[in-house]
């Protein structure tokens, strides 16, 4: 079968990942790319970690929180949003397509929500392709 | 951290799982990971034979960290701490993979299905081996409770705790206690005296030594936490300030402003009224137009400003009942008197309402059935007509266009956040929902706490509710606080964040980023530290600190690295 | 130091020169330093070649100072060779420990470089199609020089390393210290940083620290700074939060931002990334438009994020 | 049987170096190679940088001579925002950049050069160097001369806050000014390094002049270059380090031209070799005629010599006399003898000295006005200063948005590339003779030809190239002598 894309998910624990729970207990079926990691909030989501992800070969990252105004803890979805739009620059400065760092709200209520984020997601980065990431790096490493 | 014993748990589910996911393929990857001892395959992990298993191998094979792929962590997390705790480890080595509802549930293809499966298990097993032993902690309680409002709420919330022994201060912005209610003669279905009702309740609030009313005063700041607020009010004579231990808002709500709807004319039609203007009337006890003459029909139109999208979306859950009400009241004051009743459905839910409706039927008030959004239309009548205005109304059940008569027509204003209702959530640290009632911490389970500790709500200000819920509320919230009173110390959670003072440089990026203010800056030592009673574990304040000297219990950067690598090994051996 | 002095050397590999001028700047300690040391090779001062290295045994040396990022193959074959002759390998300097600036690099390929340095150049001989190659035949002789990589690497990229020293440059003072800990044999776990605090610049900065809220980030030409104020608080961007003190707060208190030359704090994997969360963290508004018009007032980020360690970093390059 | 002899690295320089001497069968010098194996990237990796950031990158071209990169870059900046500047931060930078020159001078005559003289070019090599030249002058004289240096670092370290890589300039200014009581503590400074450069002239004397095998070798041995001068001078053709124009000079005296620093591109070009990572610029007017000497030859030097023969005389009293004297000995103006470079640096330190005594009395000097804040990006600038080392050109353009869209760096050391390469040789064909075996010492007295340009291929290596994928075609005199293709 053809290029299957590595996507790892942060889902805040309040809206996101009840969302995607609930995707599961109302059978809302979606592309077995995503590898979900639960944080509090979005807010938790260190940038390091969305670096540390397409270093270790992830072709996407997603982000989740709840909606503007709908956080748990009042503000943090907006800080997730500020943090996000610095980092979608960066990884523009690193040659990578930013797309393949994408930051999205969904609430508890939203099970099917996140099932099409994850499938247009996947289908987005299947365009793409995979991370260029690890093959060059170890080119470089080749080189030597 | 190489030298852990794992023992790694895949639940079938019966089949929930095991339809998909091949558990025994997941086992065997389990079994080949770096520190697991044990991994097992079993039906019903959750059941109590699942549990022992845990427990039994815990002791025996003497693990120190447990792995459990499963359902979701919202599910059985508690459940499978509370068998390690049995076993006598720290609930906190646990460490659940999602392999059902966000795998076997969603995904058809079991190949796939089971390598998510492998990738969540192998993180969860990375991960728990950061994992640190976490000890619930304990601070003291203040044993004063701030009550917010002198409704009918506030008032029961106030009494309940008074008499048991607990001391109250409590706030009412306007010159009298009573609130809402003190507007309202008789109350629905039972016709019995709003007025008589409140009375002697207030007198007991007024008279108990264990309350201090404080009339015509305001919360202006709250600050501290659980079990150690401190309160800054401004009363008429002065600023005052007292400690408490917890708060219960009861501020309620206020009457939607009928003039809004153009299409009603209330404000220009002169016998055009809203429900508490007829409350008035009634408690006065002379129904009358603004002629002065007794009405001779009048028209009740419900749902005024409540379930309509360009109003108030939800239903204000009283009007209904206090419109038949009306019916009442108005006949025996004015027996030749006809009422039109003018509603888009009836909501006659909740003991003896049926029952009431169907009463008041039968005493002849003519009940009309109009469309949702196809609003009645008031104009004033010609002189043949005999009344003073005539209201159209596409009668749904007759599906005819009718004509009705009236004299004076009562508006039934729904119920609104007060608009001062976002000031307090501010103060409190509480949260609205989209249309500005306050949240409580679960609709269902936890209907009076908040999402800040030591904050409970009761009464309207929650959303639209009759005197009993209100009632029902204020005690179930002073039930919690007698509760945790029943303790000297308070528990709070053993998650929260906290300041590595030896990494801290007093930068400050965190200081203005907690939504709790639970992050103090030191001014002498240029330092700054977490309370942790304050805090809530959002992790904000972690990923922001430059330093990384702040760390987040039980979501640290080494554990959520761990898991990050552990979903990505596949991914990073493939080069 | 009992008896037998110690044999160190001093080596660059793609390097300024400017961490050997750091060692000068010691001033009279260089000599106390000849007291307990003999200095086996430190090309910029001292008469030293390859092959009194090569002839060296294993471990003879007790301790190098290994300045510059590893550029082409001779740094990495002289990193190798001094790694093996040497029982302390100390990578010294900004461009060891992180690639330093010439790890800028590793935002463009060799070919850009290469194009605009002897193809595409304003002062290039007219029609110049040369381009310097690693082996060269002249008149029958072969010429050699170093395959050049296609990247920047940082020292423990190549060879195991024992110990960091910061800076861009070291501060002489930390260079002092550091020569001293290792001549007393008083040396802390090996893979530390030595010689730098384990706070960040702001703990040492004196400038007054109140809210941190920007609503527009300036460049430091556009704005007239209050020199008592937290840079970051005035809306320049400043890394000092982000850095390892031990500079003396060099640049902050000349008047300009920290870059952050010395590197992470011991807590943070990625200088970069945490410069991006503090930052991110104090813009002060909630209109994703009005976001980005205020992160438009930080053209080319990446620069401030790894002005000095981007081979370091979680990505270690521009990729395309 | 031929055979080939490598110095490498070739040391006390500032960066990389590799000399290839091919001997014949004879064991005579056949040929002679003077190679710079490294390289960096910095007009590539610059681009695309915000344009007031280059200062502060440009100085990690060369930590011995930060300063000359970061004037040069700070003046190409403030061209790019249309030359707008406070006068006073001219002062100061002028200021700051006389005690770097003492600094740097000092570095490389007591610890990179004297070792040869007053060690001796066939002393041990384990001691031909600082350390060894502290042992032979005594630790008075060795330690007056770290205090010395030490002294001139404290100066730029009061004025800028930093030395090694200083970040005090930008567009309009400096980032700080000069307070009054830091110049209470600068003034005493100057005026002791004013006494250390007269000591230093009397030690120059004392240790060379009077030495009959050094006076020997430095106005004859094969030490010598038929090649023209360069260097920046004032109104009155002095010598002038942070600003003015640019003057070459041939080897008999003759003004050949004279441009400002807008002009460079129509002067000088670089020609590129492939057995050397560093191009070798020339007299674009003349075109390049290849690695020869003479009256018409497209060479030229620039270096504290060069500065010194381009220049009708000095600024500053003192350096006059001092310039003078060393003419007269000399034997007149122009020298060619390189080794006199030594003597030309110690007479430029006076004229340091003595200008930063000239600051310290100017009652302007600690103003608050040392900074503009520009209101215009213009988009394009050059600058040029005197590096120690040799003209040193900064050219860059940016956008509209003050973005780095493009640099081009002509740096001190590689204008005299193509002289070192050529009197490297000369030198391996004097001193190696067949039969011979040549002892550490010959070689050593070979490095010492470069040695003499007190080099910074540090410097010189900013532009990083790598392996490309084409086919190279050398061509000399219209002919292809090789071709060949990477593997």
């Amino acid at each position: 079968m053809g290029f299957e894309p590595r996507i790892v998910g942060f889902l805040c624990n309040w809206c996101s990942y009840t969302g995607a729970d609930l995707a599961g207990t109302s059978r809302v079926p979606y592309a077995p790319s995503i590898r979900v990691i639960r944080v509090m909030c979005s807010a938790r989501v260190d940038p390091t970690f969305v670096l540390r992800c397409l270093s270790e070969g992830a072709d996407g990252v997603l982000v989740c929180g709840c909606h503007p105004g709908d956080c748990h803890y009042s503000e943090g979805n907006y800080k997730a949003l500020r943090r996000m739009a610095l980092l979608k620059r960066l990884v523009r400065d690193f040659g990578i397509e930013e797309e393949r760092v994408r930051l999205e709200w969904v609430s508890a209520s939203e099970g099917k929500r996140f099932a099409d984020v994850v499938d247009d997601m996947t289908r987005k980065i299947r365009e793409l392709g995979p991370s260029k990431v690890r093959a060059a790096l170890a080119a470089d490493r080749a080189e030597r | 951290m190489g030298e852990c014993r794992i023992g790694v748990y895949i639940c079938n589910c019966g089949t929930n799982i095991a339809k998909v996911v091949d558990c025994d393929a997941v086992a065997r990857a389990a079994q080949a990971l770096s520190g697991v001892v044990v991994a097992r395959s079993y039906k019903y992990t959750c059941s109590t034979p699942g549990q022992e298993t845990i427990v039994k191998d815990i002791r025996e094979l003497g693990l120190d960290r447990v792995v459990v792929a499963a359902c979701s962590p919202r599910m059985h997390e508690p459940t499978f701490r509370r068998a390690l705790q049995t076993a006598g480890i720290n609930p906190y080595f646990l460490e659940m993979a999602n392999i059902r509802e966000q795998c076997s549930w969603v995904h058809s293809d079991p190949r796939a299905a089971t390598e998510k499966a492998v990738d969540l298990m192998r993180a969860a097993v990375r991960r728990v081996v950061w994992h640190e032993p976490l000890e619930k902690r304990y601070v003291d309680m203040c044993h004063t409770t701030l009550v917010l409002g002198g409704g009918i709420a506030g008032l029961t919330a106030a009494l309940e705790l008074a008499e048991a022994d607990k001391p109250v201060v409590l706030v009412e912005k306007q010159d009298h206690l009573g609130g809402n209610v003190a507007r309202v003669d008789l109350t629905a279905p039972y016709l019995d005296s709003a007025r008589d009702m409140l009375r002697d309740r207030v007198e007991q609030v007024r008279k108990h030594p264990m309350i201090q009313v404080l009339l015509e005063s305001e919360l202006e700041a709250l600050e501290g936490y659980v079990g150690n607020f401190k309160a800054h009010i401004r009363t008429k004579e002065g600023p005052f300030d007292t400690p408490a231990g917890a708060v219960v808002v009861c501020t309620g709500y206020q009457e939607f402003d009928a003039s809004r709807i153009e299409h009603y004319g209330y404000g220009r039609l002169p016998n055009v009224i809203t429900s508490f203007e007829l409350e008035q009337m009634l408690r006065q006890g002379r129904v009358l137009t603004r002629e002065g003459k007794p009405p001779r029909c009048v028209a009740l139109i419900h749902c005024v400003g409540s379930r309509s999208p360009e109003y108030h979306p939800y239903c204000s859950r009283v009007c209904c009942m206090t419109a038949l009400k009306y019916g009442h009241e108005i006949k025996s004051n004015l027996p030749r008197c006809y009422v039109y009743d003018l509603y888009i459905d009836m909501h006659a839910f909740g003991k003896g309402c049926e029952d009431f409706y169907r009463r008041t039927s039968e005493m002849k008030t003519m009940f009309l059935m109009y469309e949702k959004g196809d609003l009645p239309r008031i104009e004033p009548a010609g002189d043949g007509d005999g009344c003073g205005m005539l209201i159209r109304i596409h009668e749904k059940l007759s599906g005819e266009e009718i004509e009705v008569p009236a004299d004076l027509v009562v508006l039934m204003v729904g119920m609104e956040p007060r608009e001062d209702a976002a000031r307090v959530a501010r103060l409190v640290n509480i949260s609205q929902d989209k249309d500005g009632w306050f949240i409580e911490s679960h609709p269902k389970l936890d209907p009076v706490a908040t999402t800040t500790e030591g904050i409970f709500i009761a009464g309207a200000c929650q959303a639209p509710k009759g005197i009993p819920g209100s009632v029902a509320q204020a005690q179930a919230a002073s039930a919690r606080i007698l509760a945790k009173l029943a303790h000297e110390k308070i528990e709070v959670d053993a998650v929260f964040a906290e300041v590595n003072d030896d990494l801290c440089s007093g930068c400050r990026i965190c200081n203005e980023l907690c939504p709790y203010t639970a992050i103090e800056y030191d001014t002498a030592r240029k330092r700054s530290h977490v309370i942790s009673a304050m805090c809530k574990a959002c992790g904000c304040c972690v990923a922001a600190c430059p330093s990384g000297a702040i760390k987040g219990r039980h979501f640290t950067d080494r554990q959520i690295t761990a898991q990050i690598e552990g979903v990505l090994e596949w991914a990073s051996s493939q080069g | 130091m009992a008896g037998k002095k110690l044999q160190i050397a001093l080596y660059w590999g793609s390097a300024c020169g400017g961490c050997d001028v750091a060692v000068l700047d010691t001033d009279e300690f260089i000599l106390e330093v000849a007291a307990l040391a003999d200095i086996r090779l430190w090309p910029i001062a001292a008469d030293g070649k390859y092959a009194d290295v090569e002839a060296m045994a294993d471990g003879e040396l007790d301790l190098t100072l290994f300045n510059g990022a590893v550029r082409n193959s001779e740094n990495e074959h002289i990193a190798k060779l001094l790694r093996r002759k040497s029982k302390l390998l100390v990578a010294f300097g900004s461009c060891a420990h992180m690639g330093g600036i010439p790890g800028l690099a590793n935002q463009v390929t060799r070919e850009e470089i290469f194009e605009r340095a002897y193809l595409n150049n304003p002062s290039i001989e007219a029609g110049n199609v040369t381009i310097p190659s690693p082996r060269t035949r002249v008149n029958g002789r072969e010429l050699v020089i170093p395959q050049l990589y296609r990247r920047v690497y940082k020292l423990d990229d190549v060879v195991p390393v024992d110990y960091y020293v910061p800076g861009c440059p070291p501060a002489p003072d930390q260079v002092k210290t550091v020569i001293q800990a290792i001549a007393a044999g008083a040396l802390p776990q090996k893979g530390s940083v030595v010689g730098a605090s384990e706070r960040a610049v702001c703990d040492d900065c004196a400038r007054i620290k109140k809210e941190k809220k920007v609503k527009r980030f300036f460049r430091p030409w556009e704005i007239r700074q209050d020199p008592e104020l937290c840079l970051l608080e005035q809306g320049i961007l400043c890394a000092g939060s982000v850095t390892r003190s031990g500079c003396g707060v060099r640049c902050p208190n000349s008047g300009m931002p920290c870059r952050g030359c010395y590197g992470p704090g011991p807590n943070v994997r990625d200088q970069g990334a945490k410069l991006l969360s503090a930052v991110a963290s104090i813009v002060d508004s909630r209109d994703p438009e009005e976001i980005d018009r205020i992160l438009d007032g930080i053209p080319d980020f990446m620069n401030y994020a790894y002005r000095f360690g981007l081979p370091a970093s979680l990505l270690q390059r521009r990729f395309r | 049987m031929a055979r080939t002899i490598t110095i490498d690295p070739i040391t006390r320089l500032e960066g990389h170096g590799k000399i290839e001497i091919f001997l014949d069968d004879a064991g005579g010098v056949e040929d002679c190679y003077f190679q710079i194996p490294e390289l960096r990237g910095f007009e590539r990796f610059v681009v695309g940088r915000p344009i007031e950031e280059l200062p502060r990158i440009v100085t990690r071209i060369c930590g011995v001579c930060p300063a000359s990169h970061h004037m040069a870059g700070a003046k190409a900046v403030d061209g790019c925002f249309g030359g707008q500047i406070a006068p006073l931060a001219v002062k100061l930078r002028d200021m700051y950049y006389q005690a770097h020159y003492i600094h740097s001078h000092i570095a490389h005559f007591y610890a990179l050069a004297a070792p040869d003289f007053i060690c001796g070019p066939d002393a041990d090599p384990s001691v031909r160097n600082i350390l060894g030249v502290v042992a032979k002058v005594g630790l008075e004289i060795g330690g007056e001369v770290i205090r010395a240096r030490s002294k001139a670092q404290r100066i730029q370290q009061i004025l800028g806050g930093k030395t090694t890589h200083l970040v005090w300039c930008i567009p309009g200014g400096v980032s700080k000014g000069l307070k009054r009581e830091e110049l209470d503590e600068i003034r005493p400074l100057c005026d002791q390094l004013f006494e250390f450069t007269q000591f230093s002239l009397g030690l120059f004397k004392k240790v060379i002049l009077e030495n009959p095998e050094y006076v020997e070798m430095i106005l004859k041995g094969p030490y010598t270059l038929d090649v023209q001068n360069m260097g920046l001078v004032d109104e009155n053709n002095a010598p002038n380090f942070y600003d003015g124009t640019v003057r070459v000079v041939d080897f008999e005296g003759r003004e050949l031209y004279r441009y400002r620093p807008a002009e460079y591109m129509d002067f000088v070009a670089e020609h590129v070799e492939p057995w050397t990572y560093l191009k070798f610029p020339y007299l674009k007017k003349r075109g390049w005629k290849g690695f020869v000497e003479g009256i018409d030859s497209s060479l030229y030097c620039a270096t504290p010599l060069s500065r010194l023969n381009v220049a009708d005389r000095m600024a500053t009293p003192a350096a006059q006399e001092a310039f003078q004297e060393m003419f007269s000995t000399l034997g007149g103006k122009p020298c060619k003898a390189l080794m006199a470079q030594h003597w030309a640096r110690l007479v430029e330190m006076v004229q340091n000295a003595e200008t930063l005594q000239k600051y310290c009395a100017d009652p302007g000097i600690t103003g608050d006005e040392f900074r503009v804040i520009p209101d215009r990006i213009t988009g394009e600038g050059i600058g040029i200063v005197e590096a120690m080392r040799g003209t040193l050109t900064h050219h860059y353009t940016c956008d509209k948005k003050g973005i780095c869209t493009s640099a081009n760096l002509i740096v001190g050391t590689t204008n005299n590339n193509a002289p070192i390469h050529m009197v490297t040789k000369k030198a391996a064909r004097s001193l190696i003779r067949p039969g011979v075996e040549p002892t550490s010492g010959i070689l050593n007295r070979i490095e010492m030809a470069f040695r003499a340009f007190d080099p910074c291929f540090s410097c010189a290596t900013h532009s990083l190239p790598g392996q490309m994928p084409l086919e190279v075609r050398i061509h000399k005199g219209g002919e292809v002598r090789w071709i060949f293709k990477r593997p």
